[in-house]
Order: structure tokens, then C-alpha cells, then sequence
């Protein structure tokens, strides 16, 4: 049996598990029996994918009699197919593991169950659809599946127009990717991917399908100005469905971009890749900028979702601009920063989300402002979170530096492009990239110091409790990945490298070969960074001066309140809010690039109402482009909708006017 | 009974001699059974078409690749909305809405109608068609307004005004088509004769053509339900008892399909006529647009499907005009998954209204929590209607717009506008109609879910899976519309 | 290693030491940072109630990452035995590793001053990492590449000469250094004024030995950059990896010195400074960022010509 | 065939498209219906008059029809329902009967050059009797288009109607299809119309069609 029977077997094995738990659903061990086969499930897809990147099973392919009747249903597996089955593999499985626990809170467990497996299901069927139609359909199915998710708790207004905005959202990419495939296809429909690789297209029909793609896979994705559904969807579902989502499913919609804009629609001209590029920055800004506002713990990792994938994109746009120039190995270098940073974000994204699911269930509060002080109720649970806080944050030695890192010496390969606006333009959008990382970490400060740290701000957060061992072990499983990850990044490049010689027909150096595990892109003159050692370098400084400061000095320990300049010891109301804690950067920022606004009212003296301030600050794009669109279609619907109310004599006009309008247009045109 | 050899005339014959019958029994569960029975009959016998091979095409009678599509179809959505309408008219019935002489003039309606459509549909003669769907148009407007409120006599009335006026401009057509063939295939019978005109088209005079074509396009596009011309379909869909809004949508908007495209055809064999092409393809677009913002301000959950009927037929109206293989296979796929999930959402909708005891939009809430098949399967018909995957309708609209967008970009786009506008409105209400606190009565659904449950099977299966034998024949029909 | 920690508190004692003079004080003498934090090592910690495990770990991880990375600094030679451990990007990271503990540290015991200092410092260093990530760009730009080591070994070597981009690194950066090392006009390192004090409000609550070591690591922050100025744009008499003795006892020297007249000439910017509102800042350390993309951007306009 | 068969054919089938204009013009209930019942005489007189040209003796049937129905039958339940009914007298126009007036002569002349151009293989009986059918038929939907009442309009149905039995009949050897049909719809649409307006005329006080309107859907 080849890799892409087998797992075309497991992701028929998770489609029909949907079904089987509507048919199991009085049984108690329901939900448990699901999850764990989800996990089972996923594990075979890491595995596969694994085998897949060590180069077993490469390039086998299977033809169904489905789908469109005269191609069939086309599968086909390859390394790209491979690399992201081990993302889906561990992000999946991972989250299934914290589903066995986190899941047994939900409420009404049969509007999650039946679709849970089938969206894992039908996110493997993407990855290994190999023609137009099945794509497509196995895409769509993953949102609907999705959509169905985000509505588990239906009941709420915000929750249905979530949903219904994500799911609006998707019918428009799978327009737009429909329409990337009518060119790609060409007037004969052929919709085999194998087919649409060899064919040459001028530059602008390749820039138009290019349009396309990011529209679609961009919409998907998360990538601005299309990213307004994110933070409705993320936070409306259940927690490890917004892990599943943003960890792994925004992962198959830049395999979607990936797919046809590296592999299907080959070297593109490099003036398409500005937009890439650029685009990519902005929306790493932007989404990062938005993280850092929000109040609500949730959302704001949405935004920060936005970021990564902001990121992500610069990277392929570099890829791109490499690409275009004949710039393999430079190319090479973006490309492989782009998929690590993939793998990156699966970790640490589903890791905090899965954190803040912890949260919500201790305590019941996505809101940042009633947290606090988790770190002594949840121990575990904040010590994982802080770690993917790091690595989020890009900090060294964890994972998320790896990659970023990599992205950085992309950047500075520019010089060696021969176009002078790309040589301009591409180290200036670094700088918007390190500006999105500082941001970032500042974000993440913010989250956690208000939502972990600190005191606690209601009751809610008073009373949280440690959660259960399975989701403390599958948040423990991606924590240790990213740390893992981080420290010896050379394998992971390694392993990327079969996935870069398919797509690019070149790759970085072997990385296994240096001592240590350091990771040398280019040259080790130009640059070389070790995880491990900086690692055990920090580790062993601080140990040594911990060391050495409780063995020769000091080691006596006094509690006492807070000292706080003196003040006593205030409510914790007195503490930094979430708002609080914005507020510079919404001065500085905020109020040129989101339009935020404080009003401050001040009552009168002598009146003992309390000062409001009121922030306002939101995403512009709903005000600048949404609001424009659902206004011209709500004006626009409502005058057509006098036709419904014409008489009758006014409907037989129509028609009559109708008719001589034919007949008129017939004598002239006879 | 040698007379019954042949099953087309068994399509025939069954709804008359029924329609006699049951015009005459009282009681209706027993008229109900002999309904269903008779409609089954009838599905059996076109069914049998497949296997037997068709006779030769006589003077009144043929049956060819094209029409057995919708023959088949036809006595197919017909059997199920009779099942559908035996648990739901009982229900009239205990609620008053109803009276026994009522369900009798009913019951036979119901055949006679189901005789007009079959009889339009397997006529090789222009006039016997046109008489036809003066017959089905005739008993569904008395269907219509049966129930006899204000709104239900104002729907028949525009209705039957309406579509008098559009009937009687197929009329000046047809005798159009008459005349331009007359002197080419002599006076008389022959000249009205189907397979005769068929291939005698390329001489016959193309001016004449034309001005034939544009009466109908209006005539038979009245009653596909094209925009500007679609005035009485929401009425009439809404007002009438949803059987009949789900025979309507799901059928009679194809038999008058069915014409248009049989004139398409002899359009298109003439070299020297214009090419119908484009005026489809606007009617269609216009017709498209104009039902998808529609649907954003209805109030009533069956007029909201009846434009999405429209909207559809947009839809399917643009492929033919568009043609090609492609476009026309995904034509008539469309067509047939449009049948079978709008009226699968009818049969849901109708058990939703009678449960909630209203139509309106804003009191029907939360069904997936109070009713979970109801709901579900309500979301599973619009969401397949709106185009989602994994059902059939997805598949069309993939090959239309993908096929399209080479060719016409401008008209694909126009297109992807529609759609989108489309899948927003239904989304919205889908989402108000399923999800949420539910409201109004909670009381348990006693009707039988198997026509649902069935048809959206079918259009799942569609979805992935397309039997090779379905898709040669269609592949044919495809390439006999040019 | 020991080197830079043993020179760090010097460094403080220069600049307070010039200040003290500046304004005609006596001022304590050169030593006193190292006793200020040795008495502080022997105190007793006063820990908040409230404050977790986080708090007492920070101080310590603080000090190893800053350390870590002034020890990846050539000071007076380029040779360093792991250098390739990590580069520039690695070491501007490094110091934001420190930071990020250091802020979170500020929000964890639960004040309101904790949370003021780490809002602003967050907001100064999101503006100044940028600029200081894009002096390392020009900086790379120039010399092709990110490793210190070969970067020094680039600039000090002859074919360079002047070049605009340089100079605005060189703004650039020191506005940056000022900004991060909690100086003058950014924020005054002596107060414990509540509307002024940026790095001091986060390190509040500490006291006894955790006050030490982010006493230590500052300074050694500070050492940081001056080195990593030094070292990058007056890489005079840096030792190359096979320099002899001689060579390593020059740059020593000559290293010594450079941190001399980096310590009198910060005072005397600092005293003849008066420090900005905080909202004020965005726009002083915004002009780095934008030095910094200039000298970027010029750079291959000064290439191209 | 000869010269005079033609020119009384055309006389015949112009004549028709005279008494629509006449019809057009009047403003009273009743001269309308009298104005109606002439117009169906003229048809039949035309049809019988192809009748006898074209050796067609079917056609005198459907004569007949036009004849009894049309120009008797209907006409005078019409004015009892008018009578009984109570209905205005008047016939309410939406726009001036001038500039309706102008509208008709504009669409026979569109009617008439079109048929003309595209009739140019068929026999000269045909184009002229499509060529005044066509106009008839125009006629008669402008004709309920401009009406507010339903009596009204339905006599412009009934023109409309009546040109399709012109063309019908003009259409040589159209067979007898047409006829039934004809018939058929003729006595469909006289049932139907009679029940609704019973039903009308118990649901609602009168037929003029705004006040059904009312009662639109979907505004509840």
C-alpha cells in the first residue's frame, strides 16, 4: 500500500468518524473514543509525513472514480504533501490529546464530535488532492466543517455573526480560487494539477492567478485586508478548535498558496513579488498592532495569528523575488524560513490557545481585565503558556527566533537582486518585520503580565483551578517542541529540505554536519547561530550566578507586601489593565494607523460620579472597506426590493417593455 | 393491455386516468395513497425508459436523450413531493386551512398537472407542448390559490394574469416557428413536428428565427421565472401549499426550461440566426443578480427560496447561453440538483412552517436545537443550494465559473458576484433559521423526513460521486445543445 | 566573559563619577558601583506577597542573557572562541529575551507602578529594536555579513572609508543604546520620580540580591553597547584571531580607553540633557528607526553610484 | 390568388388593427365592451375570410368561436359583471389616451416594418396578416398595461388573444392545433376569469386589481 493509499485511508477513517459519533453519541466514552481515534489518527499522519520527508512513499499517486467524472478524484503524494501532514500530524494530534480533557466541559458535545474528525479529515484531503475539483471541493468542505464548529455555541449573537461573516468570508477565497483554477485550467478543463505544471502563461495571466491566490488562500489564511474573520471565528469556537484553526488549518491554506503558486504556476516576474512581500509585512504589522488593543485573551491571539501569517507571506513573497532572479539558493533560504516558521507557528500558536482554553475553563473569562495571577493558581498551565509566550515573541533559544532569524538573513540577501526597487523595498519591509517582533513581544508581555501574572481581578480568576492531566500533557507535548525545535533548528531544516529541492530545485546546505547543531544558511563567514549553545550558555550563566549569589552571599528570603513606591497595598483594580498597559503604543500608534480615540469625561467638581475614560479602537478595515460593501448591498437591496411590490399592472410593463426593447434591438440590429 | 406497452404512453395515461378518479373519491387518505401510488407508477414507467430502448419518435410522442433527463426527473420529484404532500396535507386538514372538497379538487389537480408537465415533455409537437404548459400552468394556478386567503387569490391572480400573458407570446412564437418552417417542410402537421424541424433547421429562414425566438424567450422565460419577468414565482410559491412551491420550483420551471432549450436547439442549427447565446446569458445574469439582492430584505421563508428559484435559473440559463460541452453538461447538472435540493428545502421548510405555525423569516429560530433533523437537513438544502461542497451543486457552479472565467472574464466575474451575493443572503437567514435560542412551538415534527433525507442523498452522492453511465448521457445531451 | 562582568560596574562608576564632576560634585568614588552591589548581594531579599516564582527567576535570567550576549561582543579582539554561536540578530534578540523577563517581572507582583514601567518600556524598545535591527541590516549590508567577528574584521580593514549609511548607523544606534539603557532624555536611571521613571518603576519591587543582579546586568547592558559601538564603528585596534600577545595587549588597551571616553562623553550628554516627556520619546527614538532605514535605503543608492 | 382575395384580407386584418385603436381610445366601460365585441367580429370575419382563401375549412370553426364567444358571449357577461358589480364606468387610464394613442401608432409601426423585414420568404398573405397581428397583439398588451381596472384589462387580454388567432390564421395551414388550442384557452381563461372574479367579487368590494394589491405578500 502506497503513502497516499494509506493516507487516503486514515482521512476517510476521520471523515466517517463524523457520522459514527451522531450513532455513538449515548455512550458515555463518546467523546473520549473519538478523540483518542482522532490522536491515533494524527499520528499516523505525522509519521507518514515524517516517512514522507525522509523520502519513502514520494510521488505516489492514486486515482478515484470521483468527483468530476472524467478526471476522477486525483491524489498524489509528495514532500510538500508530506511536510504538511506532519504539520496537521502534530498540530492535530496534539490538540485531539487536549480535547480528551478539554472536552469533557462542553456542553452540548454533538455540535462538536461529529464535525471535529471530519475537519482533520478533511484538511489531509486537501493536502493530498492533486486536481482542481477535488481541491477545491475538499477545501470547502474543511470551512463548512469548520463553520460548523464555530457555531458550538450558537446561542450567542456574536457567535452566529462570527460564523456567518468566516463562512461568507470563505465562499468569497473559494471564488477566487475557483476562478485561479478556470485560468490555470484553461478553456479545456484540465483540471489535473500534473496537467496545469508544464504549461508556459504570459507574466500578466500568471500575475492575475497570482491576484487570485492571495485573495483565496489569503482570505483563508488570514492575510489583510481579508483577515476580518479571524478574530470573530478564533475566539467563538471552542478553545481547541481555535487551536485547530489557527494553529493548523491556516496552515493548509498557505499549502494552498504554496501549491499553486510555487509548484503549479512555476518562476513567476519579479515585479509580482513587491506585493507579496509587502502585503505580508503589513499585515504582520497591522494584525500585531491589533493583538496588542485587544482586551479579549482570545482575539488577541487571533490578531496575533494575523501577524505570523504576515510574516509567513513576506517570506514567500522573498522566495518569490529570489526566484524570479535565479537566486536558488537565496530563494532556497526564504523558502525554508517560510515553512519553518510554518512549523513554528503550528506549535506555539496551538500551544496558547490551548492555554487560553485552560483558561477558560478555570475560570470562565476570555476577558484579559478579570484575569490575573494565574501563574499561583495554574502553575503548569502559565509555566507552558510563558513558554509559548517566547517563543512567540521570537525570543532566543526557542523556536520561534529559529525561524525569524532565517527570514532576517533572507532579508539581507537583497543587495545580490539586480531590480533596484526590490533592493529598496525588500529591507525596508525587514523593518516593518522587526517592528511586527518587538510589537510582538510586547503584545505577549501584556498578555501575559495582565492575564497570568499579577493579581487576580475577579473572583473567577480568584478561584481558577490547575486543569486536567490530558490537556497539561498535550500543552507540555508543544512546549517541549518548541524548545526543542529552537535548540537544534538544524534538523528541522534538514528535514524541510527534501519539500525546498521539490519546489525550488535547490536547498540549503546540510545542516548536519556542523558542530554542535549549528545552523550555517549561507556561509559561515556571513552568519551562524547555534540554539544549543546559546541555551546552555544562558542556562549555565544563570545557574552559575544563582550559584554563586546563594553560596557566597545572601540566601535569606523575607515576605512582605508590596512595596509599590510606598503606596499601600490598593485593590487590584489599581493594577495595570490590558487597556492600560496599550495605551503608550495606542498614542504612539494607534491613533495615526487604527484611528483610535480616548474621550475622557470629567464630572464637574462637586459631582461624585466617577471619570470615564473610553477608548475606541478597531480594525480599520472593517470601517474602510466592510462596512462600504454591506451598506451598498443593504441600500442596493432595498431599493430593488420595491420591485416586489409593484402591481400587477407594473409587472406586465416590464415584460411589455421588455419585449419592444427585443423587438427594437432586433430591427437594428437586422 | 397492449395500449400500456409502451411506458411513455403510461406516463400519459396513468396521471389522466387518475386525475378522473380522484376527482371523483371521497376521502383523502385514500386519494392521498392513490396519489402517491400513481405518481409512482408513472416514476416506474420513465424509469423503464432506460432500459427499454425508446420508441422511434411518432407524430405526437418522442423521447431522445434530451428529454428523458427531464422526464425521469420530472415523475421522480413528482413521486417524492407526493409522499411529501400525503403527510403534509393531512395536517391542512386538521387545522382547517383545508376542506375535504378542497383535497379532492386537489388530488386531481395534482395529476392533472403532473400530466401537463409529462405530456409538455415527451410532445414532439410544438403546439401539443405549448398546450401543455398551458395545462400544467392552468392547474397550478388554481393550486395556488386554493387556500383561498387574500394573499393566496392575489398570488393566483397575478399569477394566472401573468402568466396568460407570457403563454400567449409562446403562442405568437411557435406559430413564428411555424411559418419559417412551413415553406421548407410544406404546410400542415409535419412542419410543427420536433425531429422534423429539428433537421430541417439549417433552411429555414433566420429571420424569422429570430423574431421567433425573442417571443419565446419571453413566453417560456415567464414561466422559468427569468428577471424582469419572475413577478409571479415568489407569490405563487409562497401562497400556495408547499407541495405545489416545491412541484414549482423543482419542476415546472424546468418543463418551461425544457422549451426554451428545444428552440435554443433550433436556434443553433441554423446558420444564418443569431446566436441565443447572448440573451440568455444576460437574462440569466440579470436574473441572478437581481434574485441574490432579493433575498437580502424577504420576510417570508418561502418567497426567500422562491428567489433563490430564480436565482438558480439565472444560473442554469447563463450555462446554456455560455454553451460548450462544459458549460452545458454543468447546465443540466445544475438543473437537476436544483430540482432535487430546492425541493428537498421545501419539503423541510414546509414542515418547519407547520410546526412554527408561521412562514415569517424572523420567528423561525434555533432549529437544529429543537428539531435536529428538520434543522440539519434544512441546513444541509441550503447550504448544497448556496453552492457548498460536498453536494452536487457545487460541482456545477465549479464547472461554469471555471469554464466561463477563460472565456468571458467580465461574465464570469459578474457571475462570482452573483453567486457571493447569493450565499450571503442565505447564509444569513440559514444561520437565523438554525441556530440559536429556538422560538415559537417546540412540539415534535410527526411528518416523515424519507423524501428529504432521500433527495439530499441523491444530491450528496451527486456531490462526489457521478455514475459513468449518468455522465455519458449527459455528456450527450451536452453535445446535442451545442 | 569575567571581563565584561568585572568591567561593567566601572563603566557606571565613569559616567556617575564625570556627572558627579559635571555638576561640581565630588561624586563616589569609581568603585562604588561594585560596592553598592556587592552590599546588596548580602542583604536579605524582601519578596511581595504576591509575587511568583517568575519574579525570583527573572533577576537571574536577566543577567545570564545580557551577560551571554556582551560576552558574544569582541571587545578588543575579533577571535572569540564562539562567535558563530550566535551573531547580531542573536544578540539584539538576546537583549530583548532580557527584557521580556524584566517586563513580565514588573507585572508580576501586581502594582500599578510595575505595570507602568513595563508598558513604556515595551513601547520605547518596540520602537528601538526595529532601529536597532536596521542599523544591523546596514551594518550587514556593508560588510555581507551578521557576524560580529567578521563584521569588525570588515570595518576595521581599509577599503571601507566613509560612507553616509555609517554615520546614520552610528546616530542611529546610539540613540538606540540610549534609549535601552535607560539614559537621559529617555529616562533618568537615578530617579524614582513616579511620572518619569521607565526602567526604575519595573524594578521596583526588588530588593537584595535580585536588585544586584539587575543592577549588574544593566550595567553590563551598558557595557554591551558601547563595546558593540566600539567595536563596529571604531574598530580601531581590535585584535585580529591571530594577532599575538602584543596585539591582544593593544586592543586591551585601547579598549579601555574607548570605554573611557564613551563613559565622559555619555555624562556630558546626559548632563547637558534634560530628560523628555514619555509620550516624547516615540518621536526621539522614531528618529533612529528612521536614520536607521535611511542608511539602509542609501546605502544602495551610495553603492549604485 | 388573386388581387381582390389580397386586398380584402388586408382590409380585413387592417381593419382589425383599427377597431384595437378604437379601443384604445374609449374611456367608457360599456363602448369598450361594444367596441371589444366589434373587434371580434372583425377577427372572425378575417379568419373566415382566410377560410375561404386558403381552402381551409377548420378555420370557419374557429371563426365561429370568435364569432359566438367573443363578440357575444364574453362581451355581455362582462357588462353584467360590470352591472352587477357596480364597478366605475369609466375606464381609468395611467397615462393620457393621446399619449397612449401615440405609443400605439409608434408600436404598429414597429410592428409592421419588423415583420415585414423579417417575413420575406413567406407568401404576402402572411407577412400582412403577421404584420397586423403583431400589431394587435402590441395593442392589446399596452392596452392592459395602461388600465388600472381589471375589466379592462382583461378586454386587452382578449385583443391580445385575438391577435394570436389572426396570426394563427394567417399562418397557412397551421393545423388544427390551433384551433383547439384556441378555443381551449378561450374557455379556460373565460372559466378561470369568471371564477376569480366570483371569488374577487366575495373576498374583496370590487375588481379593480389596486385593491388586491393591497394584500401583497411580504409586507406583513
Amino acid at each position: 500500500m502506497s503513502a497516499v493509499d494509506f493516507t487516503l485511508l486514515i482521512a476517510a477513517a476521520l471523515l466517517a468518524l463524523g457520522p459514527t459519533a451522531i450513532f455513538i453519541r449515548r455512550l458515555s466514552w463518546a467523546a473520549t473514543f473519538i478523540y483518542a481515534s482522532a490522536i491515533v489518527m494524527c499520528g499516523l499522519f505525522a509519521l507518514i509525513g515524517l516517512a514522507g520527508l525522509a523520502g519513502y512513499g514520494i510521488g505516489s499517486s492514486q486515482v478515484l472514480p470521483l468527483g468530476l467524472p472524467w478526471i476522477g478524484a486525483n491524489f498524489h503524494f509528495d514532500a510538500l504533501t508530506a511536510f504538511f501532514m506532519v504539520i496537521l500530524g502534530i498540530g492535530g494530534g496534539a490538540i485531539s490529546l487536549y480535547a480528551v480533557g478539554y472536552g469533557r466541559h462542553e456542553h452540548a458535545p454533538m455540535r462538536v464530535l461529529p464535525f471535529y474528525p471530519a475537519f482533520l479529515g478533511a484538511m489531509a484531503m486537501v493536502l493530498l488532492a492533486a486536481d482542481a475539483f477535488t481541491f477545491l471541493l475538499s477545501w470547502e468542505v474543511m470551512s463548512l466543517l469548520s463553520w460548523a464548529l464555530v457555531l458550538t455555541h450558537h446561542q450567542e449573537e456574536d457567535t452566529r455573526k462570527a460564523a456567518y461573516v468566516y463562512l461568507l468570508m470563505a465562499g468569497f477565497g473559494t471564488m477566487s480560487l475557483l476562478l485561479a483554477f478556470g485560468l490555470l485550467a484553461g478553456p479545456d478543463g484540465a483540471y489535473g494539477f500534473a496537467a496545469m505544471r508544464g504549461v508556459t502563461r504570459t507574466p500578466v495571466m500568471a500575475a492575475v492567478i497570482l491576484v487570485l491566490m492571495l485573495l483565496g488562500a489569503g482570505s483563508k489564511a488570514g492575510l489583510a485586508p481579508l483577515h476580518v474573520w479571524l478574530p470573530l471565528a478564533h475566539p467563538a469556537a471552542p478553545s481547541h478548535v481555535s487551536a485547530l484553526m489557527s494553529g493548523v488549518m491556516t496552515k493548509i491554506a498557505l499549502y494552498g498558496f504554496i501549491r499553486v503558486v510555487f509548484d503549479l504556476l512555476g518562476p513567476s516576474a519579479w515585479w509580482a513579488s513587491p506585493a507579496v512581500i509587502l502585503l505580508g509585512a503589513v499585515t504582520a504589522v497591522l494584525g500585531i498592532l491589533l493583538a496588542m488593543m485587544e482586551r479579549d485573551l482570545k482575539r488577541a491571539l487571533a490578531y496575533s495569528t494575523i501577524e505570523n501569517i504576515g510574516v509567513i507571506f513576506a517570506a514567500l513573497g522573498l522566495t518569490m523575488a529570489f526566484r524570479a532572479n535565479g537566486m536558488t539558493a537565496a530563494a532556497a533560504l526564504a523558502f525554508t524560513a517560510a515553512l519553518f516558521h510554518i512549523f513554528n507557528h503550528m506549535a506555539f500558536k496551538s500551544l496558547l490557545f490551548m492555554g487560553a482554553g485552560s483558561v477558560l475553563n478555570a475560570t470562565g473569562l476570555r476577558d484579559l481585565d478579570g484575569l490575573g495571577g494565574l501563574i499561583h493558581r495554574m502553575p503548569v498551565t502559565s509555566f507552558l503558556v510563558l513558554v509559548g509566550a517566547m517563543a512567540i515573541s521570537a525570543l532566543p533559544p526557542l523556536n520561534g527566533f529559529a525561524s525569524e532569524w532565517l527570514l532576517f538573513q533572507a532579508v539581507l540577501l537583497s543587495p545580490q537582486i539586480p531590480q533596484a526597487g526590490l533592493q529598496l523595498m525588500i529591507p525596508a519591509a525587514g523593518g516593518l518585520l522587526a517592528l511586527a517582533a518587538a510589537l510582538a513581544a510586547a503584545a505577549f508581555v501584556r498578555i501575559y503580565g495582565v492575564g497570568f501574572l499579577g493579581r487576580a481581578r475577579s473572583d473567577a480568576a480568584r478561584c481558577a483551578v490547575e486543569v486536567d492531566r490530558f490537556s497539561l500533557a498535550a500543552m507540555g507535548l508543544l512546549a517541549a517542541l518548541c524548545v526543542l525545535v529552537g535548540v537544534l533548528p538544524g534538523i528541522v531544516i534538514d528535514a524541510i529540505s527534501p519539500v525546498v529541492e521539490a519546489i525550488l530545485a535547490g536547498r540549503l546546505p546540510d545542516q548536519g554536519q556542523d558542530a554542535w547543531f549549528t545552523i550555517i544558511p549561507i556561509a559561515e563567514a556571513r552568519s551562524s547561530y547555534n540554539g544549543l549553545l546559546v541555551m546552555v550558555f544562558v542556562a549555565l550563566s544563570a545557574s552559575l550566578a544563582a550559584w554563586a549569589v546563594h553560596r557566597y552571599a545572601s540566601r535569606q528570603l523575607r515576605r512582605a507586601p508590596a512595596w509599590d513606591c510606598g503606596f499601600p497595598n490598593a485593590d487590584p483594580i489599581t493594577q495595570y489593565s490590558s487597556g492600560g498597559f496599550a495605551q503608550p503604543l495606542r498614542r504612539v500608534l494607534g491613533v495615526n494607523l487604527l484611528g483610535a480615540r480616548e474621550t475622557v469625561v470629567m464630572p464637574l467638581p462637586g459631582d461624585r460620579s466617577p471619570a470615564r475614560l473610553t477608548v475606541e479602537v478597531g480594525d480599520p478595515v472593517w470601517g474602510r472597506i466592510y462596512a462600504p460593501i454591506a451598506a451598498t448591498v443593504s441600500t442596493v437591496s432595498t431599493k430593488m426590493n420595491r420591485l416586489q411590490f409593484l402591481t400587477i399592472r407594473r409587472y406586465l410593463s416590464l415584460v411589455f417593455l421588455l419585449l419592444i426593447f427585443l423587438l427594437l434591438g432586433l430591427m437594428i440590429w437586422i | 393491455m397492449a395500449l400500456f406497452s409502451n411506458p411513455v404512453q403510461l406516463i400519459l395515461a396513468v396521471p389522466m386516468i387518475s386525475a378522473a378518479v380522484l376527482a371523483i373519491l371521497p376521502g383523502y387518505k385514500l386519494s392521498s395513497r392513490i396519489n402517491v401510488l400513481a405518481c409512482l407508477v408513472t416514476f416506474l414507467a420513465a424509469f423503464s425508459l432506460f432500459f427499454i430502448a425508446p420508441p422511434a419518435p411518432g407524430t405526437y410522442l418522442l423521447i431522445d436523450e434530451l428529454n428523458i433527463v427531464f422526464i425521469v426527473l420530472n415523475t421522480f420529484v413528482g413521486f417524492t413531493a407526493s409522499t411529501f404532500s400525503a403527510s403534509y396535507i393531512a395536517h391542512e386538514l386538521e387545522t382547517g386551512r383545508l376542506t375535504p372538497i378542497y383535497l379532492r379538487f386537489y388530488h386531481a389537480m395534482y395529476q392533472v398537472m403532473m400530466f401537463g408537465m409529462n405530456l409538455a415533455l415527451t410532445t414532439n409537437n410544438i403546439g401539443l407542448m405549448w398546450v401543455a404548459v398551458e395545462i400544467a400552468t392552468l392547474s397550478t394556478v388554481l393550486m395556488v390559490g386554493i387556500y383561498r386567503t387574500h394573499e393566496a387569490l392575489e398570488a393566483a391572480w397575478k399569477y394566472f394574469i401573468l402568466g396568460s400573458v407570457g403563454i400567449a407570446l409562446a403562442l405568437f412564437g411557435t406559430i413564428l416557428v411555424y411559418l419559417s418552417a412551413q415553406p421548407v417542410l410544406g404546410e400542415g402537421p409535419p412542419a410543427m413536428i420536433w425531429t422534423n424541424l429539428q433537421a430541417n433547421a439549417a433552411r429555414f429562414d433566420p429571420a424569422l428565427l429570430n423574431l421567433a425566438f425573442i417571443f419565446l424567450l419571453l413566453g417560456y422565460g415567464t414561466k422559468v421565472g427569468l428577471a424582469p419577468l419572475h413577478a409571479w414565482l415568489p407569490d405563487a410559491h409562497a401562497e400556495g401549499p408547499t407541495p405545489i412551491s416545491a412541484v414549482l420550483s423543482g419542476l415546472l420551471l424546468n418543463v418551461a426550461l425544457y422549451a426554451v432549450l428545444r428552440f435554443k436547439m433550433l436556434m443553433s442549427a441554423n446558420p444564418g440566426a443569431l446566436d441565443p447565446g447572448p440573451m440568455m446569458i444576460a437574462m440569466g445574469l440579470v436574473s441572478l443578480i437581481f434574485a441574490a439582492l432579493m433575498l437580502y430584505r424577504r420576510r417570508d421563508i418561502k418567497r426567500l427560496f422562491a428567489y433563490s428559484s430564480i436565482e438558480h435559473m439565472g444560473i442554469i440559463v447563463f450555462a446554456f447561453g455560455i454553451g460548450g460541452p462544459l458549460a452545458n453538461f454543468a447546465g443540466l447538472l445544475h438543473m437537476v440538483m436544483h430540482s432535487l435540493t430546492k425541493s428537498a428545502i421545501f419539503f423541510s421548510v414546509g414542515h418547519i412552517a407547520q410546526i412554527k405555525g408561521t412562514q415569517k423569516i424572523s420567528e423561525i429560530r434555533g432549529l437544529t436545537q429543537s428539531h435536529p433533523v428538520l434543522g440539519w437537513g434544512l441546513a444541509a438544502g441550503v447550504l448544497a443550494i448556496a453552492g457548498m461542497p460536498p453536494f452536487g451543486v457545487f460541482m456545477s457552479e465549479f464547472l461554469v465559473v471555471s469554464t466561463t472565467f477563460d472565456r468571458q472574464p467580465i461574465l464570469a466575474l459578474l457571475l462570482v458576484l452573483g453567486l457571493l451575493l447569493a450565499f450571503g443572503a442565505l447564509l444569513l437567514r440559514l444561520t437565523g433559521f438554525i441556530f440559536g435560542e429556538p422560538t415559537g412551538s417546540l412540539k415534535p415534527s410527526e411528518a416523515s423526513y424519507v423524501p428529504l433525507i432521500a433527495h439530499m442523498s441523491l444530491v450528496l452522492m451527486a456531490g462526489v460521486y457521478l455514475p459513468g453511465p449518468m455522465v455519458a448521457w449527459f455528456q450527450a445531451v451536452a453535445r446535442l445543445l451545442g | 566573559m569575567v571581563l565584561v562582568v568585572a568591567l561593567a560596574p566601572l563603566l557606571v562608576g565613569i559616567v556617575r563619577k564625570v556627572k558627579s564632576r559635571l555638576t561640581r560634585r565630588q561624586g563616589a568614588p569609581l568603585i562604588q558601583p561594585y560596592r553598592d552591589i556587592l552590599r546588596l548581594m548580602r542583604k536579605e531579599v524582601v519578596l511581595a506577597e504576591n509575587a511568583s516564582w517568575l519574579f525570583r527567576v527573572v533577576p537571574y535570567m536577566v543577567f545570564a542573557a545580557t551577560w551571554v550576549a556582551a560576552a558574544l561582543i569582541p571587545t578588543f579582539a575579533t577571535g572569540l572562541q564562539f562567535s558563530w554561536t550566535a551573531d547580531l540578530i542573536a544578540i539584539v534578540a538576546l537583549l530583548g529575551s532580557a527584557r521580556f523577563f524584566l517586563a513580565l517581572a514588573g507585572m508580576d507582583v501586581g502594582t500599578s507602578f510595575g505595570g507602568i514601567g513595563s508598558s513604556r518600556e515595551m513601547m520605547i524598545a518596540s520602537m528601538a529594536e526595529p532601529a536597532m535591527m536596521l542599523t544591523v541590516f546596514s551594518l550587514a549590508l556593508v560588510a555581507g555579513s551578521t557576524q560580529l567577528s567578521t563584521v569588525a574584521d570588515y570595518l576595521a580593514s581599509p577599503e571601507v572609508g566613509l560612507r553616509v549609511s555609517l554615520g546614520m548607523g552610528l546616530v542611529a544606534l546610539v540613540v538606540v543604546a540610549l534609549a535601552e539603557n535607560a539614559r537621559i532624555p529617555v529616562d533618568n536611571p537615578g530617579t524614582h520620580l513616579e511620572v518619569t521613571m521607565v526602567h526604575e518603576a519595573m524594578v521596583l519591587e526588588y530588593s537584595g540580591r535580585h536588585l544586584a543582579m539587575i543592577e549588574l546586568a544593566s550595567a553590563l547592558k551598558l557595557l554591551l553597547y558601547v563595546s558593540l559601538i566600539g567595536c563596529v564603528f571604531f574598530p580601531w585596534g581590535i585584535a585580529g584571531s591571530d594577532d599575538g600577545i602584543a596585539g591582544y595587549l593593544r586592543g586591551a588597551v585601547l579598549y579601555l580607553s574607548k570605554l573611557v571616553i564613551a563613559g565622559v562623553l555619555l555624562a556630558v550628554f546626559e548632563t547637558s540633557t534634560a530628560k523628555m516627556r514619555v509620550f516624547r520619546v516615540p518621536d526621539f527614538v522614531g528618529i533612529a528607526l528612521m536614520l536607521a532605514l535611511l542608511g539602509t535605503l542609501l546605502l544602495f543608492v551610495s553603492r549604485s553610484l | 390568388m388573386d388581387r381582390i382575395a389580397f386586398d380584402i384580407a388586408h382590409l380585413l386584418a387592417g381593419g382589425l388593427l383599427l377597431v384595437s385603436f378604437m379601443m384604445i381610445y374609449q374611456d367608457r366601460m360599456f363602448s369598450l365592451l361594444r367596441v371589444f365585441a366589434f373587434h371580434a367580429v372583425v377577427l372572425s370575419l378575417s379568419v373566415a375570410w382566410q377560410a375561404y382563401n386558403q381552402n381551409a375549412p377548420h378555420l370557419y370553426i374557429t371563426a365561429a368561436i370568435a364569432l359566438i364567444f367573443k363578440a357575444i358571449i364574453i362581451p355581455g357577461a362582462l357588462r353584467r359583471i360590470v352591472l352587477q358589480l357596480d364597478i366605475h364606468r369609466e375606464v381609468e387610464n395611467v397615462v393620457g389616451i393621446g399619449v397612449t394613442m401615440l405609443a400605439g401608432i409608434g408600436l404598429s409601426a414597429l410592428s409592421i416594418v419588423l415583420m415585414l423585414r423579417v417575413t420575406n420568404t413567406a407568401d404576402a398573405f402572411a407577412r400582412e396578416d403577421m404584420a397586423f397581428a403583431l400589431s394587435v397583439v402590441l395593442l392589446g398588451l399596452l392596452m392592459m398595461v395602461t388600465r388600472r381596472n381589471a375589466v379592462s384589462q382583461i378586454v386587452g387580454f382578449m385583443s391580445l388573444e385575438n391577435g394570436m388567432i389572426l396570426a394563427a390564421a394567417g399562418a397557412k395551414g397551421m393545423p388544427l392545433v390551433v384551433e383547439i388550442s384556441v378555443a381551449f384557452s378561450v374557455l379556460v381563461a373565460f372559466i378561470v376569469i369568471g371564477v376569480f372574479l366570483f371569488r374577487i367579487r366575495e373576498r374583496f368590494d370590487s375588481v379593480d386589481v389596486n385593491v388586491m394589491d393591497r394584500h401583497r405578500g411580504d409586507q406583513r
